[in-house]
């Protein structure tokens, strides 16, 4: 019955991606992304790793729609003419594609023989794998009592390997301002432009989004609570809270804007610099990021607590720079 | 099985037989508000039934109380995205079928 | 054969099919879907080459969780420079498409 | 929880699962782009569903969680559909 369910899933995973790629329809092509980001969270909760569910849960279903669908607005249709002369656009999309040439058929063909034969190397050298010498999962187990949570995927995280999540999260605020220095230069936190038709519809997600996102606020407190001895953490909880932020703007009630005010750029910063002054005050140990035993406990809840404040805000700015910039 | 789990169970299959008629209506009924009308209300009702199904097997009452919060929630968020989908159908002037009219798309009863 | 290696093989599979759709397809957004297809691939690979022997593995699975982050991080960004590109008026995608 | 039940529920997960891949055939035939967003609206319900009983069959109980994120922000990519994608400017003058 699991290999069904697994074989299943597989051709679902392997259909929507494909389709995605290749139907001539963008709109097509993002709602089966979308379809097969969370078919992808649903692979996770069958290969025992309810933690990259539950992140991709929360950004499949809260992130990559929202995002992708916004974007579509903005990227589809021809493109506009100095002019103003925009094409009719009767179809919801489309990358107008004539026939080509004979060079492209050529070219086509050469790089699907190169996928085809990329992707069955990589499945040959998956079959051929010898046996790993030494097994992760009971190196882990084996220092569990050292690491000061009780869920080995946190312990991996912020103990074992925390300078990766410092960097991480580092990458992750980069992103941002590459963000911000793309998306800037706009008015400041405009609210967003609501047409008058949409007005009268604005009040069921308004309603909503006052309803879900003190829940979504309950939820992430949640989830970071539990990452210290079951599925959850910083990262989740993190995406949960962008979540609440993308309602909220969808429903109008939360301005997007490529220019964040102060408070909300020391929020931004504010994950990254409570772990790099734990991993400086620690730097006596030898080692970076080896905490003291008996204080690895409080200090990977202080970190996570910090990481969520700002992983959220980082997840929610990505949507709202692009949000707020360029309605017009 | 004890009597509990033969509730349990008797929910959970009535709850699959709706999930069955939701995905019936997706695929044949014939225009966006007609299946709407079937993912809402058939799958929701699917839902709720497996959910009680899943109340007989809970371990405690913290997680009965959670079901029944996802069982909400999933009312909650397909209540708004329905109206929301079938408001911005309607506006775009998307005409809903009917069954005195010769549809174009009148072939898909059948 | 364990589930995590059958999952493997899918992740193989849509890795090759992410690098077939960033060369073959030429809008932004579509190459932008065959980035993320590739990343979710190598995800898959990663988690379910360590757990094919039926134990979950904690290590790649952090790897991965932290990936999965990122990897929205750099989508968002990808956006951005595919609007602000489009919004310069750069007509070449359209002679390319 | 018996044996019987803990099968019962992964082979409802089995039968859930097989209606969300029929489901998605919508997806492919439209033939407007809200037919096509209701395939993804699907995961709201039937996904839900699909990991409660696979939580309650032997998944762990985590798989609840999962299952609360996907109930608790499933409205969002429903909503910015119709707010922000679904959208030309001419409709938006009408009345």
């Amino acid at each position: 019955m699991n290999l069904a369910f697994d074989l299943l899933l597989i051709a679902a995973l392997l259909w929507s991606a494909g389709r995605a790629l290749t139907t001539p329809d963008l709109f097509r092509a993002v709602v089966l992304f979308i379809v097969f980001g969370l078919l992808m969270a649903l692979a996770w909760a069958r290969l025992d790793a309810p933690d990259i569910a539950l992140a991709e849960a929360a950004i499949g279903a809260g992130l990559t729609g929202a995002l992708l669908l916004d974007a579509l607005g903005h990227l589809r249709g021809p493109v506009r003419r100095k002019s103003g002369l925009i094409a009719p656009s009767t179809v919801m999309s489309s990358e107008g594609a004539g026939p080509p040439a004979f060079p492209t058929y050529f070219l086509n063909g050469l790089a699907i023989v190169l996928a085809v034969a990329l992707g069955l190397a990589l499945a040959g050298a998956l079959l051929l794998l010898p046996e790993p010498a030494i097994s992760l999962p009971r190196e882990v187990a084996a220092a569990m009592d050292a690491s000061g949570v009780a869920h080995p995927v946190t312990a991996v995280l912020l103990n074992f390997r925390g300078y990766d999540t410092l960097l991480e999260v580092a990458v992750l605020w980069l992103a941002l301002l590459g963000v911000l220095a793309v998306a800037g230069g706009r008015a400041p936190g405009r609210a967003p432009v609501t047409p008058r038709s949409a007005r009268a519809s604005l009040k069921v997600p308004r309603l909503l989004a006052r309803v879900l996102a003190p829940l979504a606020l309950l939820v992430a407190g949640y989830l970071l609570w539990a990452g210290a001895h079951q599925p959850g953490g910083a990262f989740q909880a993190g995406a949960v809270l962008a979540a609440a932020a993308v309602l909220l703007n969808l429903a109008g009630l939360l301005p997007g804007g490529a220019t964040p005010r102060w408070v909300l750029r020391a929020g931004l910063g504010f994950g990254l610099l409570v772990f790099l002054a734990v991993a400086a005050a620690v730097m006596g140990q030898g080692v970076l990021l080896q905490y003291p035993p008996a204080w690895a406990g409080a200090l990977i809840m202080l970190i996570e607590t910090g990481l969520t404040l700002s992983i959220g805000l980082t997840l929610a700015g990505l949507f709202l720079a692009l949000s707020g910039a360029s309605r017009q | 099985m004890s009597g509990l789990d033969w509730l349990s169970a008797i929910f959970l299959l009535v709850g699959a037989a709706f999930f069955l008629a939701g995905t019936v209506g997706l695929l044949r009924f014939p225009d966006v508000y007609t299946r709407l009308h079937a993912l809402a209300k058939a799958d929701n009702l699917g839902l709720g039934c497996i959910v009680i199904g899943l109340l007989f097997q809970a371990d405690s009452l913290a997680a009965a109380l959670k079901l029944v919060l996802v069982w909400l929630l999933a009312l909650a968020a397909s209540a708004t995205v329905s109206f929301l989908v079938a408001h911005r159908a309607w506006r775009r002037g998307i005409a809903p079928w009917r069954a005195d009219e010769p549809g174009i798309r009148r072939h898909d009863e059948s | 054969m364990s589930a995590g290696l059958l999952y493997a093989l899918a992740g193989a599979a849509l890795f090759a099919f992410g690098v077939a759709g960033l060369i073959l397809r030429s809008h932004p957004l579509r190459k932008i879907l065959a980035f993320n297809v590739m990343g979710s691939g190598a995800f898959l690979v990663l988690v379910g080459l360590g757990q094919r022997d039926g134990t979950a593995d904690p290590v790649p699975q952090a790897m991965v969780l932290t990936g999965i982050v990122v990897s929205i991080a750099a989508t968002a960004l990808a956006l951005a420079l595919a609007r602000r590109q489009r919004e310069h008026g750069n007509d070449k995608e359209e002679r390319d498409a | 929880m018996t044996m019987d039940l803990s099968a019962l529920n992964q082979l409802l997960a089995v039968f859930l699962l097989a209606n969300l891949v029929l489901a998605l055939w919508r997806v492919t035939r439209g033939p407007t782009p809200a037919d096509r967003l209701l395939a993804a609206l699907l995961f709201g319900t039937t996904g839900v569903a699909l990991l409660l009983l696979l939580a309650h069959a032997g998944g762990g109980m985590a798989l609840v969680d999962v299952a609360l994120v996907f109930a608790l922000l499933a409205a969002i990519t429903g909503t910015a559909f119709s707010l922000r994608a679904w959208r030309r400017e001419e409709d938006d003058e009408r009345p």
